[in-house]
């Protein structure tokens, strides 16, 4: 799809569109409708887009793979430190409102942070689905030719094999 | 409304959702392809999704968003809440399936239920 | 940093996880799993032994927000008795984990591996530990995610394991989601997802058919996750197929959790007084733990592979438990309670041990034991003994429970189902004479291959018989144990030890 | 000394000697010597704590509330202990030259399996309730299981298929159920005098739960459940004298004696008749072994046969549930014991001079082994009931219980069974004293010293019971 320049431009245009109310969606998410599950998708459909437009290994050299991993575990563990905050300040798991000055203030720098955690694991999940998906596919149809096909047949092939020695 | 439509027409959400239920537990039990059977298993997810979905609304609310008129009658959020738990527990299970499903492609040559059975069968028999 | 035990019970291994995914090393991510599954295992028995002496339940508000609107969770008697379970099984597997999964993981994936593990025993200590019904499903779902990933890990050896992922995958889901239906109608119902709350709430619309429809979901989506006769057909070849550290962990815990999360709902939220519960879902779960038995230990004689044999035995201790749940009274309660713990300990013993020479073999199967008892009589003593348990002879722990057992029926005038119940348990004698006419009344044929052990081999299985015996002999303690956490269910009226 | 010190004893030599026989394995003499000074302490213990009044109790562990493993010795356990304990050192002595004389492998195994075994019985015997009867009954077959494996080739494998399958099986079906269900009814199984279950059972199902012990305790050889004692015969025959003539089926009858004397109780049994059917079971089982004894030439299966034969006398003495048909039955323990243990022995005797196994070729040997035939002579005399030998009170006290009963076809029985005694046994001394020889002795060829003088004194005490009869009564009341 790169030879078409339509699709391209387009596209070229929208990524940043969609990353930025990705992030529109991730920070407004305690105030309005929004929060880190739907931010997370939709950043990485940013990424999504990208590769299918420009093709696997473009989209690889955007987000390395390694990212994913850290991004997954990155965010949870934003998400549960945050929840353990709370108790090194003396309260219970997930209180937020010792965080701040004041309570109000404290929900919301947790709710944030949370929200964020959130965000990143599901940003990362959904990009590393993407393209483990894609590229296993491919990957696959080269196995189906040679390995698997034989692998497939093994079984049955292997009396005729010893006859032949 | 009739009183004895009240019960069809006015749960009629409940009639969608066992409909969905039932169209996607059928393909999960009698489909041997195994990506029909996830599709079927998202169908029967999807059901219930909306199950929870349909329940939290409250006649006349609006989105539970604070207006700040006391007035305001605000659909139960709470349903919302915990559905999008259950999608995204949907999703990973979704992701697992596929993964799965792809491997046993590359292994077996095959996701049909029936052709992996019989490769299964022809694999115990030596063995024991 | 006492009152923060029931979260740091799900939040260690919750949190180790991503570290574990992140670390490359095997010994690394082997040593932090160990560290946290031992400090699980500490935490439970601290909970357990802080529950038993207040006597009282132990309520963990997550971000202080109180019962009915935040999420609590709730330390009773009950759960005090099966966390130990999970974190104590899933601390000696992980002992033994070390050797299995380096023989038979590809080592790139030992991260992954014990990050799905951790994952594994906190969705379990999760379901337990929490007090809300949704929580539970999200708890559950955890589990079972890392447990289909974990079974089909073990690809890289035997690659049935997929469609035997794949499988309990599909079956997992289905029940996990009538599950959660039911939890949808009784949310409907009553407007609280609170355990407590709905027991409370639950009476006013009791006769009502959308109470008996939840009810009826529920129950199906956790027999279908407790394997319970016929619908455990996704069992088996899990249990088979997976990784041997894997089944050793999942045989124990998994099924059991979901026993524990069924007895919480049946009795602690639908309560014994709800109508039609003893003589429908008492007596259903009564008939198929019957039939259960006799299917699984039948299968279980005949079975050659040994990893299936003792699948299809769990089947059958699975019946046992459904039978002290459709006894539907205290006795019978702390009978289930008693099987859950004992049953867990032998099969750990068990699984343990088979898997050390699966992970030297290849497989194991009735020819790898032929003659096997002069090679490795040390493992192979190990399974004589999990294998006396699950028989129930005297002094070993499958006694205790299964006298309870008995008694629950006789004391409701069962004999019939008593007898049925004993002899089931005795044709459990067939399977392990085959193991022990294999391993020691036949010599080792010609080209077998060499089996050895050593004692770090061998010990996490002993670790377990050790245990099996001594809760064996005495198990007073554990009975007290038992018979208050079927109280909280059911008030002691009668039956009291 | 204290009776809960004699219980310690009773229970911890037997397992210091075989503690020792591991420690003394390459210093035969030793080894073999500490068992038998070990047993005549143990005998000696027996004695004492025969003497000693009733009512010392020593609990070693409580399992669950309800379920514990105790020793409480009562007149029962305490005869069956004098029994075991009494002839324990005669059986080692002679064991010792059995297996020197018959060249024997494994000798130090064998030894040290063997004073396992006593230690089970012992812990039979002195059992204080059900549950740990039922766990040294378990140990008693699992350590019996090496010696009668002894030999080690394929026959004797088989048969000890046939030993271990019937007895655990039985046992783990029918005992164990036996025992849960009476805790379960009962809340729990210590054996009380006068029993534990009445008002606690439906009496309905009083046979059936009887069925479940009488069935469930293989030992006891009840047919169809007797297969195991002919396979088991492959044994060595020291194992055939002392476990198959005394321990593991006396152990077996005395389980059944106990479970109907303290479990059940007898009034219980005689009110609601739930051991009728007993009656006829155990009446079939004396006769049909006798018959099947007549028809076997070997020497060891004619006496297994006899064995089953009058262990239905001991069923029957618990089935009849009189008081003086019970003290029948607890006496027929001693004197059968003393009695079929001398004719192992002197079969033992025979084959280790002579190396003979079937009675068609011991014609005329009662010429050349004397001593060993008179010896056969006087216990199969006692075990036929001819006074004034031992067999002869027991037999006569449960004829007394049977008509105490009303049981006169049970008169009928005895009466046959005793005839049929006298041919299979009258066949084997006729033989020998008085047909032709069929091989060519030259003088007088006995067995070792070491058999002989084991052999005479167990003939002799078939001869001192029948005296000492006041003193080995138990009564059970009326």
């Amino acid at each position: 799809m790169q030879d078409d320049v339509v699709i391209r431009v387009v596209a070229k245009v929208m990524i940043p569109a969609v990353m930025l109310f990705a992030l529109y969606v991730q920070f407004h998410g305690d105030y309005g409708p929004g929060g880190g599950f739907q931010a997370g998708v939709i950043f990485a459909s940013a990424f999504v887009l990208n590769a299918v437009v420009f093709g696997l290994n473009k989209g690889r050299h955007v987000w390395p793979a390694h990212y994913n991993l850290m991004g997954i575990c990155g965010g949870v563990l934003i998400y549960g430190f945050t929840g353990v905050a709370g108790m090194a300040f003396g309260e219970n798991f997930l209180s937020f409102n010792v965080l701040a000055d004041d309570p109000i203030a404290g929900q919301h720098l947790g709710i944030l942070l949370v929200e964020f955690g959130v965000g990143l694991t599901v940003a990362a999940v959904m990009v590393m689905l993407f393209f483990t998906f894609a590229g296993r596919l491919s990957h696959n149809r080269l196995l189906s030719k040679s390995d698997a096909h034989e692998r497939r047949l093994a079984p049955k092939s292997s009396p005729s094999k010893e006859v032949t020695k | 409304m009739s009183a004895w439509m009240d019960p069809i027409l006015g749960q009629w959400n409940y009639y969608l959702v066992i409909a969905l239920m039932m169209i996607g537990f059928y393909a999960v039990i009698a489909r041997g392809n195994m990506v029909k059977k996830i599709v079927g298993l998202n169908i029967f997810q999807t059901s219930v999704f909306m199950l929870y979905i349909s329940m939290g609304k409250v006649a006349n609310g609006t989105a539970p968003i604070l207006t700040g008129e006391p007035s305001t009658v605000y659909s139960n959020p709470l349903p919302h809440v915990l559905i999008l738990t259950a999608i995204v527990v949907g999703v990973s299970t979704t992701a697992v399936g596929y993964a799965l499903i792809i491997r046993i492609q590359e292994s077996f040559g095959s996701i049909e239920d029936d052709d992996i059975i019989a490769m299964l069968d022809d694999e115990e028999a030596p063995a024991s | 940093m006492m009152q923060h035990l029931p979260i740091l019970q799900v939040l260690l291994p919750l949190l180790a996880a991503p570290f574990a995914a992140l670390l490359r090393g095997r010994e690394l991510a082997w040593g932090l799993t160990f560290l946290t599954t031992g400090a699980a295992f500490l935490i439970s028995i601290a909970l357990f032994l802080e529950q038993r002496a207040l006597g009282t339940t132990l309520v963990y508000e997550l971000g202080n927000w109180a019962a009915p609107i935040g999420i609590v969770y709730v330390i009773d008697a009950a759960s005090a008795l099966v966390l130990p379970v999970i974190s104590g099984i899933g601390f000696i597997a992980t002992l033994a984990a070390r050797q299995l999964v380096a023989a038979e993981i590809d080592r790139r994936d030992h991260g992954l591996f014990y990050a799905a593990w951790l994952l594994t025993i906190a969705g379990m200590l999760g379901q337990v530990t929490t007090g809300d019904a949704f929580n539970i499903f999200v708890f559950l779902e955890i589990s079972s995610l890392s447990a289909y990933a974990l079974v089909a890990m073990g690809s890289g050896r035997d690659r049935r394991a997929l469609p035997a992922a794949f499988n309990y995958l599909i079956l997992g889901t289905v029940g996990a989601t009538f599950y959660v239906i039911g939890i949808g109608l009784l949310y409907m119902l009553t407007g609280t997802l609170n355990l407590a709350d709905l027991a409370e709430r639950l009476p006013q619309v009791e006769e009502t058919r959308a109470a008996f429809t939840a009810m009826a979901f529920i129950a199906l989506g956790l027999f279908l996750k407790m394997a319970l006769f016929p619908l455990h057909f996704w069992l088996v070849p899990a249990y088979a197929h997976a990784p041997s550290a894997v089944t050793a962990l999942m045989a124990s815990t998994a099924t059991k959790v979901s026993v524990y999360v069924l007895i919480r709902l049946i009795f602690g939220v639908f309560g014994i007084e709800f109508p039609g519960l003893v003589d429908g879902v008492g007596l259903l779960v009564l008939t198929l733990g019957i039939a259960g038995a006799f299917v699984g230990t039948l299968a279980a004689i005949v079975e050659t592979d040994l990893k299936k044999l003792f699948a299809q035995s769990s089947i059958a201790q699975l019946g046992y438990m459904a039978i002290g749940i459709g006894a539907m009274s205290a006795t019978g309660l702390a009978a289930a309670f008693l099987h859950l713990f004992n049953h867990a300990l032998m099969k750990g013993a068990l699984f343990l041990a088979i898997g050390m020479i699966a992970a030297q073999a290849g497989r194991a199967t009735m020819g790898t034991l032929q003659g096997a008892g002069k090679q490795i009589p040390i493992t192979m003593t190990a399974i004589l003994f999990g294998g006396l348990a699950l028989i129930g002879v005297p002094l070993t722990a499958g006694f205790i429970s299964k006298v309870y057992l008995i008694r629950a029926l006789l004391e409701q005038d069962f004999w019939l189902l008593a007898g049925l119940t004993f002899v089931s348990s005795a044709l459990a004698l067939a399977y392990v004479w085959k193991i022990i006419e294999a391993a020691w009344l036949r010599p080792r044929p010609e080209g077998a291959p060499e089996l050895s052990e050593t004692p770090s081999q061998y010990m996490p299985a002993w670790i377990m018989v050790i245990a099996t015996l001594g809760f064996g002999i005495y198990a007073t303690p554990l009975v007290d144990a038992a018979f208050a956490a079927a109280h909280v269910f059911i008030p002691a009226t009668v039956g009291a030890p | 000394m204290s009776a809960e010190t004699l219980i310690y004893m009773l229970l911890g030599l037997p397992l210091l000697a075989s503690a020792l026989v591991l420690l003394f394995r390459h210093q035969p003499n030793l080894r073999d010597g500490q068992a038998v000074g070990l047993g005549v302490v143990s005998a000696w213990a027996a004695f004492q704590l025969y003497l000693l009044p009733t009512g010392a109790s020593v609990t070693l562990v409580a399992l669950a509330p309800g379920l514990t493993l105790s020793f409480t010795p009562e007149p029962l356990g305490k005869l069956f202990a004098l029994v075991a304990g009494t002839l324990w050192p005669l059986a080692t002595l002679y064991t010792i030259g059995y297996m020197r004389g018959a060249k024997e492998k494994n000798h130090t195994r064998f030894m040290f399996f063997y004073a396992i075994a006593i230690h089970a019985t012992m812990g039979i015997a002195l059992s204080g309730n059900l549950l740990t009867l039922f766990v040294f009954y378990e140990m008693l077959t699992f350590s019996t299981y090496p010696l009668v494996t002894h030999k080690g080739d394929e026959a004797a494998l088989k048969a000890g298929r046939v030993y271990l399958g019937i007895l655990v099986s039985s046992s783990i079906v029918f005992l164990l159920f036996g025992v849960i269900g009476v805790w379960a009814l009962a809340g729990t199984l210590d054996f009380v005098s006068g029993g534990i279950l009445a008002g606690k059972i439906d009496p309905f199902y009083v046979p059936a739960l009887l069925a479940l012990f009488a069935f469930g305790i293989g030992k006891a050889a009840l047919m169809p459940l007797h297969r195991w004692l002919p396979a088991a015969m492959v044994a060595p025959t020291p194992v055939s004298a002392l476990l198959h003539a005394v321990a593991v089926v006396k152990a077996g009858v005395f389980t059944v004696l106990k479970v109907s004397v303290y479990i059940f109780g007898i009034d219980f049994l005689q009110q609601t008749g739930g051991s009728d059917w007993l009656v006829w079971a155990a009446s079939f089982s004396i006769l049909a072994a006798s018959i099947v004894a007549m028809t076997k030439t070997n020497l060891k299966a004619r006496l297994a046969y006899s064995t089953v034969s009058q262990l239905g006398y001991i069923v029957m003495g618990a089935a009849l549930a009189t008081p003086l048909a019970a003290s029948g039955a607890a006496l027929h323990i001693a004197a059968h014991g003393a009695g079929k243990i001398t004719l192992f022995f002197c079969a033992g005797a025979i084959y280790v001079a002579h190396h003979l196994t079937d009675i068609k070729d011991m014609n005329g040997l009662g010429r050349t082994m004397p001593i060993t035939y008179g010896a056969f002579a006087l216990a199969a005399l006692s075990i036929m009931g001819v006074p004034p030998l031992a067999g002869a009170w027991s037999k006569f006290m449960l004829m007394g219980g049977a008509l105490d009963n009303g049981y006169l076809v049970v008169l009928g029985v005895l009466m046959v069974s005793s005839l049929l005694n006298l041919v299979y046994l009258g066949e084997i001394i006729l033989r020998g004293f008085f047909a032709s020889p069929s091989h060519k002795w030259d003088g007088v060829q006995e067995a070792p010293l070491a058999m002989l003088i084991p052999l005479s004194i167990t003939a002799l005490l078939s001869l001192l019971l029948f005296f000492t009869v006041d003193f080995l009564m138990i009564d059970f009341g009326g």
